[in-house]
């Protein structure tokens, strides 16, 4: 219980920086102020997180519901929020002549305030809920999300000095909704009251929505309301699933929903708990951009990279995945698990494909984060401690090696002009650090020992235990489709070039976010074996009630010899290496090099500069070849399901 | 249309005897008239040097004064041109080639005159300063 | 000292021959010569060469070529001219584009004569380069050995050549001074 | 950046049969520019006119390829002797016309292997070129050479062939004919070569008019251009018709060279059956004077020689304007847009001869 | 198995694999020859070439390629005797894909035309082969309730019977692996092909060395697998394992000695189609069955 | 027996304007183009453009005398691309001064050693020749001839 008190500091603390943030002026003077205080306060968040773990392990690790008196005044003070989003929605919307979308604002609002009013909630529901699954939330949003917030305090600098002088610098707004957003997400892993999670589930819509239209040229606007209205609809169904079971039965809490459901599945009371669950479901598939609405996901990457970053990797998408968690046990076999678990595996495979054929690397790392979600969420869907298991993994990983390919991807686009991947050739000669923690990220995402690939190990078994044929098909093409473009990407960094070094002018603070970044992927790796033990195993037994091992101890074994194996042969051999005298060689050219190791005498007589890029195969696997054809399919199956489950509960 | 339609004959020939010659071991077996190598039966050559002026890549060396006959058979195409114009035919195109080997080594012989033809040379010698005598004479 | 004559990789330059000694060079590989039962290997590739057939005179164009590919295999290695063509330049060897034989760019070790050179003789020639190989490759060992690289015996030649023609220099000076210094006395 | 390759291809490469370099832009794996470059074998064969006299300057043409080195000997010999009025005796006609279609086998053969060495099917292209061995053997028998034989001079031939050698040839080509039953099966039915050669590199009948290809390119197109049709030397005594395919592509081209294959073994046993007695050379004296066009069938297509002649021993000019040159054309356009995969077979499916082509 | 045991596998494996898969190799090569109907070369002839390609001098286009070949080597050696040990099966194909990632480095950082097109090529072809190898160890997860392949030997029958399909599958993919005509897209034992020598192409002396063996253990790795369908409880199966070997090397070498080589788009069709196909539905099978 | 179609050759010496006109008309009577090549006669250039028929098998050729050395000749690639390659090697190996190669090389074809060398040494003392007196005659201020003074210095800088 004594870790009460800073679970409203977590949540108002970063809205009320955001409102400092909003009032600091622009300028030089200002800005440096406002550095300042970001700096403080993302450290003072990073603290808080730390006292809320260190008060909650002392508390024995136990889970805490909390109810107490003087909630409904932050009920009330909630709805006052839904107002609020409500409004700065609709004149939006009608400011960009978009008005079909504030439909989608105005009908949630007032229905929720409708319900709220009506009386049919049992008050005394818990309001807030701690458990190993919130803590583990807090500690990406807090870290992971402060660190990116330092990060973005250089970059916005960088951003508007050398890259994007024409855009209008409205850095105190954009602080502004950074906090917001940050603030929104604890609110909601924190939260377990229904209405709570509804508000700040709108909150992070909103944030990625003025986000992404930070620019303000045409693109981005188009973007932003893209993002917008999919989510928006995304919290009509939450809304809709809210309204529905509060009406049913009272209870305005997830866990209540997903203990109700679990306590009746089999009964005729069943479709009570149904349908929620499958329109919450269906928002979280919106949320964490499922297939047919990826899209949303790839157009917010013109924002700066620090929102996309955040948007990405640390909170937003993972809102969708943490909710889904919290409802796997209440979809372990049913309709919905299959729905979802379907429509994750597929677009695991589907973006996977996609992504072969980019080569901006954020377009690269979006297509990425779509695919890796699909396979969370296809864990999720499966909702077995084993792919729970591997669903959390993959979701720390994610978020670290994600949120470090993002802001180094920016740094290197600050740096090298360009965030093209084909332009990234011979960078670990040219900008040695970035290119050394981009490594490290993407080895992460691709590489054994790192957790991805023990994690695809999981979902893979699982998968077949569960006689699950077609996500069986879907893991294994997609996890060969994804080492293919990352390893191809790993291939242009490492490339010798004679190329001239470019200046990095990474400043010190997204250098310190980067290498913080890149030691904890190399830590995770490290530790995984131990982190199964300690903490997701318990928070396996609370989410299934069930303690049972996941991974045998021999492969946990095995895993730690391979990664001793792993980090050090190569250091080894390469100490080795550097000590051999050998003689340096042109390469070969059919024997016209013209010296150099980058050109050759062309048919003129005369030198060609030789260009080496890796395939992309746009014309097969291109976002226009392929988009629209997967959206078509998941849609339609989402459609047919949604009926099926709908009609079938009643 | 049909996948592996070669696999038969691989395997068939799997169990028939190899076609190669194994040279060095085996030796070879030139049929006749095979192109090798220029020879000469030097005791026949006059020394007129129309095998050199007509040797496409000049191979052969004449030496009229030495009566000597020299060919460089790294540099000898085996065209058969200069058996054909030589007015004695003592030049023959014979099987077996050259040996490889490090260095471009010539091969030359030398016309070794008999008796009659040192006599016949001596006798026209003579004759040809005989000549010469009068014709100066004449001059003078 | 490692047995590496069974073992020799060509690489097969066509300079400016006529087809006819590299369609023969390309027949040692086929069933019928079966240079392959040598260990030969016809690998295309300079960097995994031991033996360089070339065949054909050398033209302006295709010097550089020769000498990149020479330069990029690793050593020891060792180069056969196939041809007369390669051998002198043969019947080209009078053409405005001919520069001559192989011998004008790169140190030939092997030379094959013929017109188009037969195969046994081609197999002649890489027998002889194999064996030159081997030797060849004993003196890398022994080089390695003693810690030398290639570069420190080219250094150590050219002192010892330096050396060579400092001393007779010093000779010659003595000499002239000694018939000076006779003279003054 | 364009995601793009820029590639030098040549002119030391495993799969071109000689030197000559293309640069390649690839995208992926589809060429998108291919510039070709050759000059790495000229050798300035036709200004040897002023160093040989034009009896040497037979054997020097002789060389100027190595597969058609009897053909250029032959185009050659029959300029000279058009200018110098020289009626060759009939025997000789036939001797030449036996030892060019068992030139065009072999060279035909070559292709074969090579072709197949460029899809990567090794054991096929040994195949190809021990059946190819039996050719040179029965060349051998006969010339002496085996790929260069200096059987030609202006007015005849040098070698005769006697009726042993006649039997031995015979037998060699009706075991040729069945061996190469098994290799036509997977030239022409398997279906990893169909996957490699059908549709690849097409040329139609009409670019093929255009762009001036000739020989087996031409007509695999649908062209029937065959200069022996032109009834040189024997070939207007013997019965046959050019063979033609329709498609154009590589699979055709191949199509094409495995019936002349059949149909060079029809022709040289016609040959034989009419072959007269007869002298073997007529004797020609004095110097050329003219200058006159000479066209040939090569196993790669039409081969034009031209003689310029003053009534010296020197000729003025001497030309030869080979097949592969004006393939050359056809070969950049189907470069246009191919798998860089098929860039080593659309070089070897025009059957390059690169030797010629540069002289 | 018992841990010495186990121990006493990898080990033999790590010593003896080599020595088996350059013999391996040799017969190969002779058995090709004479398919050809020539005389071949002698059988120890890989060995021989090996020990040549140490004794040359050490020559390099990029100082980087040694050390992540030896990482490739490492991690392959890994792999195999992981397998031998009787260890998690998926986890071998995972630490197997790592190792042809180190390939793939090894090739990128030369910055040379023809190994970069056949480092993307051989990407290629990890990404055509990775299905069937994984659905593989799925199959033997289902069959044999167990990923560890301690657990597969010790079935009480031969687990082929269960799974034909995917011995098929992992035989057809096995091609590419062993680099034969009509998958040896990204380099093959021969050159004279478009890409020169593909990934290999700047690889020289004791580089191309490293290389060779680590293709012997890789084959050896692979043929392991290929046990893994034959082996159970009876000590008879041993011998009926080696036999099936011996065939399925045999296979292989007639598919690579009358087949042309594909295009990267037919391969990756005609994997992906098999594994679908043939792994696929006798996974169906099993799951129904289960 | 097959028939035999062997209509002989036929050559027609035409002047230089009309060249193009008359390769125009050769394409549109469907010939192909064969060949294209030079010679040195008597201090002349000797053009041949050789045409055939795909069906009737005959062989027609243009000659073009070329008296001025230093005269630019117009090239044929623009009828027939194909004759590109050949014009090239013309130019290349004779300096002869043809223009407007569809697909030049300039003069790096075969990229030799010597330039011109089918021309006999007095070939190319009258070639130089011929390109001084062009140079003279065009008064500095010509635009067309800007062309031709450039050719010339590329070749004194070569020599
Ligand atoms: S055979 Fe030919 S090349 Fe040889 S010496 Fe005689 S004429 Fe000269
Ligand atoms: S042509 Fe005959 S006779 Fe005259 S020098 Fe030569 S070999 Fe002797
Ligand atoms: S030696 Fe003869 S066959 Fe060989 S390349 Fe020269 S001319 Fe051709
Ligand atoms: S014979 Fe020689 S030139 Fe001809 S293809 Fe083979 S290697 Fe190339
Ligand atoms: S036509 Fe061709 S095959 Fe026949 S002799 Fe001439 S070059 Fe040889
Ligand atoms: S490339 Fe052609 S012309 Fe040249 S030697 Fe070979 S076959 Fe003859
Ligand atoms: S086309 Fe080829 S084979 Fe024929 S003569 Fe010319 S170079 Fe020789
Ligand atoms: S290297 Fe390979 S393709 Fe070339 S000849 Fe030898 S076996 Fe054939």
């Amino acid at each position: 219980m004594s870790s009460v008190p800073i679970v409203p500091f977590l949540i108002i603390f970063p809205m009320v920086i955001a409102l400092v943030m909003l009032i600091i002026p622009l300028g030089d003077k200002a800005n440096r102020v406002r550095n300042a205080i970001a700096y403080i306060s993302c450290i003072a968040i990073m603290a808080a997180v730390a006292v809320l773990v260190g008060l909650w392990v002392a508390g024995g690790t136990r889970p805490i519901a909390l109810y107490q008196e003087g909630m409904e005044l932050a009920d009330n003070a909630t709805l006052v929020g839904e107002f609020i989003l409500m409004i700065v929605a609709v004149f939006l919307s009608f400011k960009y002549h978009k008005c079909w979308i504030s439909i989608f604002s105005i009908v949630p609002t007032v229905a929720i305030a409708w319900l709220e009013k009506s009386g049919y909630i049992q008050h005394e529901s818990p309001r807030i809920y701690i458990d190993h699954l919130s803590i583990l939330m807090c500690l990406i949003v807090g870290i992971i999300g402060s660190l990116i917030v330092i990060y973005a305090v250089g970059y916005m600098h960088g951003y508007h000095h050398y890259l994007h002088k024409r855009v209008q610098d409205r850095r105190n707004y954009f602080f502004m909704v950074l906090f917001l957003l940050l603030g929104a997400m604890f609110g909601l892993v924190l939260s377990d009251s229904l209405t709570w999670i509804l508000l700040f589930w709108e909150t992070t819509s909103v944030c990625a929505f003025l986000l992404v239209g930070y620019t303000r040229e045409p693109v981005a606007v188009r973007n932003s309301f893209r993002v917008l209205w999919m989510n928006l609809l995304g919290g009509c169904t939450l809304t809709t699933g809210i309204i529905i079971f509060a009406a049913a039965t009272g209870v305005n809490s997830l866990s209540g929903l997903t203990a109700f459901a679990e306590l009746k599945a089999g009964t005729p009371e069943e479709g009570l708990a149904v349908i929620p669950v499958a329109l919450i479901a269906f928002a979280a598939l919106t949320k964490s951009a499922q297939l047919p609405f990826s899209t949303w996901l790839l157009g917010a990457m013109v924002a700066p990279t620090p929102s996309s970053a955040l948007i990405d990797s640390a909170t937003m998408v993972k809102a969708g995945i943490y909710m889904l968690f919290r409802l796997a046990p209440a979809m372990h076999e049913t309709a919905t698990g299959n729905m979802v678990a379907f429509v994750g595996g597929f677009t695991f495979l589907a973006a996977s494909f996609i992504a072969i054929a980019q080569s901006d690397g954020k377009k690269v790392l979006a297509m990425s984060t779509i695919s890796n979600l699909g396979l969370m969420v296809a864990c999720a869907g499966m909702g077995t401690p084993e792919t729970i298991w591997a669903g959390i993994f993959l979701m720390i990983f994610h978020a670290v090696s994600k949120s470090l390919l993002f802001q180094n991807v920016g740094a290197t686009e600050n740096s090298l002009g360009s965030r093209d991947i084909e332009n990234m050739h011979g960078l670990l000669y040219r900008l040695p650090f970035l290119a050394f923690c981009m490594f490290i990220g993407i080895a992460g995402m691709c590489m054994v020992p790192f957790g991805m690939l023990i994690s695809k190990w999981a979902v893979l078994r699982s998968s077949i235990d569960e006689n699950d044929i077609i996500m069986t098909f879907m893991v294994v093409f997609g996890s060969a489709t994804t080492s293919f473009y990352w390893t191809k990407w790993l291939g242009k960094l490492i490339a010798q070039t004679n190329e001239p070094k470019v200046k990095d002018i990474t400043k010190p603070n997204e250098k310190i976010s980067i290498s913080i970044h890149a030691v904890l992927m190399i830590a995770l790796c490290v530790l995984m074996p131990f982190l199964t033990k300690v903490y997701v195993e318990p928070l396996l037994g609370e989410l299934f009630g069930t303690t049972a091992q996941v991974i045998p101890t021999s492969v946990l074994y095995l895993l730690v010899f391979i990664i001793v194996f792993f980090f050090a042969v190569p250091i080894i051999s390469y100490a080795f290496s550097k000590k051999m005298h050998a003689n340096q060689k042109l390469s070969y050219m059919s024997g016209i090099n013209t010296g150099s190791n980058d050109g050759f005498t062309n048919s003129f007589g005369n030198e060609t500069k030789l260009q080496l890029s890796n395939y992309y195969f746009k014309n097969v696997l291109g976002i226009r070849k392929l988009m629209i054809p997967c959206q078509f399919i998941t849609l339609s199956v989402l459609i047919v399901m949604m009926a099926m489950i709908i009609g079938g509960a009643f | 249309m049909g996948i592996m339609r070669f696999a038969p004959t691989m395997l068939r020939q799997l169990f028939e005897k190899p076609v190669t010659k194994n040279y060095p071991a085996e030796p070879i077996n030139y049929p006749e008239g095979s192109r090798g190598h220029i020879d000469i039966d030097i005791q026949q050559c006059i020394s007129c040097g129309a095998c050199m002026i007509n040797c496409p890549p000049g191979a052969i060396t004449v030496d009229r004064k030495n009566k000597t006959w020299t060919i460089n058979r790294f540099d000898c195409v085996q065209c058969g041109y200069c058996t054909r114009v030589c007015p004695k035919k003592c030049l023959y195109l014979n099987p077996g080639y050259q040996t490889p080997g490090p260095e471009k080594v010539t091969y030359s012989q030398t016309h070794i005159m008999t008796e009659a033809e040192k006599q016949k040379e001596a006798e026209l010698a003579a004759k040809r300063a005989a000549a010469i005598k009068a014709a100066q004479a004449k001059k003078d | 000292m490692a047995n590496v004559k069974r073992s020799p990789w060509l690489l097969h330059y066509d300079g400016s021959s006529c087809n006819g000694c590299d369609i023969e060079v390309l027949a040692c590989m086929t069933p019928v010569y079966d240079a392959e039962r040598l260990g030969v290997e016809n690998t295309g590739d300079p960097m995994q060469a031991d033996i360089l057939l070339i065949t054909g005179g050398i033209n302006a164009q295709a010097e550089p070529v020769v000498k990149q590919i020479y330069d990029q295999m690793p050593r020891p290695k060792v180069v056969v001219a196939v041809g007369i063509c390669a051998c002198t330049g043969g019947v080209f060897k009078d053409a405005y584009n001919i520069k001559g034989g192989a011998d004008t760019v790169v140190p030939v070790d092997i030379y094959v004569p013929g017109c188009a050179a037969r195969p046994q003789s081609i197999i002649d020639g890489i027998i002889q380069a194999r064996d030159l190989f081997q030797k060849r490759s004993d003196e890398h060992d022994a080089m390695v050995k003693a810690g030398k690289t290639y570069e420190d015996i080219k250094r150590e030649r050219e002192e010892e050549e330096a050396w060579k023609v400092a001393e007779a220099k010093a000779e010659e000076e003595n000499r002239e001074e000694t018939p000076s210094n006779v003279r003054s006395n | 950046m364009a995601k793009r390759s820029v590639v030098p291809f040549g002119p030391q490469h495993p799969v071109l049969p000689e030197p000559i370099h293309l640069d390649l832009v690839i995208e992926d794996e589809k060429v998108v520019e291919a510039i070709p470059n050759i000059g790495f074998i000229h050798r300035g064969l036709e200004g040897l006119t002023d160093k040989k006299d034009f009896k040497q300057m037979t054997y020097v043409i002789e060389r100027t390829c190595g597969i058609c080195s009897f053909g250029h000997g032959l185009g050659y010999v029959e300029t000279i002797e058009h200018i110098m009025n020289t009626e060759v005796p009939d025997r000789a006609k036939y001797l030449r016309t036996i030892w060019a279609e068992l030139a065009r086998m072999h060279s035909h053969f070559l292709w074969l292997g090579l072709i197949a060495d460029a899809f990567g099917f090794e054991s096929l292209f040994y195949q190809a070129w021990r059946i190819r061995e039996r050719v040179l053997d029965c060349l051998e028998l006969t010339t002496g050479g085996r790929l260069i034989f200096s059987v030609l001079e202006p007015g005849g031939v040098l070698r005769d062939i006697n009726s042993d050698q006649e039997k031995e040839i015979l037998t060699q080509l009706a075991s040729v004919k069945e061996e190469l039953r098994a290799v036509e099966k997977a030239f022409l039915l398997d279906y990893s070569v169909q996957t490699r050669l059908k549709g690849v590199g097409v040329i139609t009948k009409e670019k093929a008019h255009d762009l001036g290809c000739c020989g087996p390119v031409a007509r695999a197109s649908g062209l029937s251009y065959d200069m022996r049709k032109s009834g040189y030397e024997a070939y207007g005594d013997l019965d046959f018709e050019p063979i033609i395919s329709k498609e154009g592509d590589s699979y055709s081209r191949c199509q094409v060279r495995i019936q002349e294959i059949y149909q060079s073994i029809d022709l040289i046993r016609q040959a034989f059956a009419k072959m007269p007695e007869g002298d073997l050379a007529v004797p020609v004296k004095g110097n050329p004077n003219g200058e006159y066009f000479t066209r040939i069938e090569q196993p790669r297509g039409e081969a034009i020689y031209y003689v310029k002649a003053n009534g010296t021993k020197k000729l003025d000019r001497f030309r030869l304007r080979t097949p592969t040159f004006s393939n050359l054309a056809g070969l950049c356009e189907m470069l246009k847009d191919c798998e860089y995969s098929d860039v080593g077979i659309l070089c070897v499916t025009i059957d390059p001869c690169i030797s010629c082509t540069e002289r | 198995m018992s841990i010495n045991t186990r121990i006493i596998l990898a080990v033999c494996f790590i010593v003896l694999a080599p020595f088996v898969g350059g013999f391996l190799e040799g017969c190969d090569r002779k058995i090709s020859a004479r398919m050809q109907r020539r005389i071949g070369p002698p059988v120890l002839q890989p060995f021989y070439d090996v020990t040549k390609l140490f004794k040359k001098q050490y020559v390099v286009v990029s100082r980087s390629v040694h050390f992540l070949l030896v990482s490739y080597m490492s991690l392959m050696i890994l792999t195999g005797a992981m397998l031998f040990a009787g260890t998690d099966l998926l986890m071998c194909f995972f630490v197997l894909s790592t190792a042809a990632t180190f390939l793939y480095f090894a090739a990128a950082v030369t910055n040379s035309p023809y190994t970069t097109i056949g480092a993307q090529r051989e990407l290629i072809q990890m990404m055509a082969y990775e299905p069937a190898v994984l659905l593989t160890a799925a199959g033997f997860y289902v069959a044999a309730g167990s990923f560890n392949t301690a657990d597969i030997i010790n079935y009480d029958y031969s687990l082929i019977i269960k799974m034909p399909g995917f011995f098929f599958a992992f035989v057809f993919i096995m091609t590419i692996k062993m680099r034969k005509a009509p998958f040896d897209i990204s380099t093959s034992h021969h050159a004279h092909q478009e890409l020169v020598k593909g990934i290999t192409t700047e690889m020289s002396g004791k580089n191309l060395g490293i290389f060779n063996i680590t293709e012997w253990y890789e084959n050896i790795f692979l043929l392991g697998v290929v046990a893994l369908f034959i082996l159970n409880k009876n000590p008879w199966s041993i011998l009926a394992a080696v036999i099936v070997i011996l065939l399925v090397y045999f296979v292989e070498i007639l598919i690579g000695n009358s087949n042309a080589r594909m295009k990267w788009e037919t391969m990756l069709k005609m994997t992906w189609l098999v594994t679908l196909l043939s792994a696929g539905v006798n996974l169906l099978v099993l799951m129904v069955i289960k | 027996m097959s028939e035999v179609i062997n209509p002989g050759n036929t050559m027609e010496t035409i002047p230089l304007e009309d060249l193009l006109e008359e390769v125009m008309k050769r394409k549109h009577q469907g010939m192909r183009f064969d060949q294209a090549c030079a010679a040195f006669v008597d201090g002349k250039f000797e053009l041949s453009y050789s045409f055939s028929d795909d069906d009737a098998y005959s062989f027609d050729t243009l000659r073009v005398v070329v008296d001025d050395l230093a005269r630019q000749i117009p090239s044929v690639s623009v009828i027939y691309p194909c004759a590109s390659f050949y014009e090239n090697e013309m130019r290349e190996l004779f300096g002869c001064q043809i223009e407007m190669i569809g697909f030049d090389y300039k003069d790096k074809l075969y990229r030799l050693n010597v330039e011109t060398p089918m021309l006999p040494e007095a070939g190319k003392a009258a070639l130089k020749e011929a390109f001084a007196a062009a140079t003279e005659k065009s008064a500095p201020g010509s635009t067309v001839d800007a062309a031709d003074v450039e050719v010339e210095t590329d070749e004194g800088g070569a020599q």
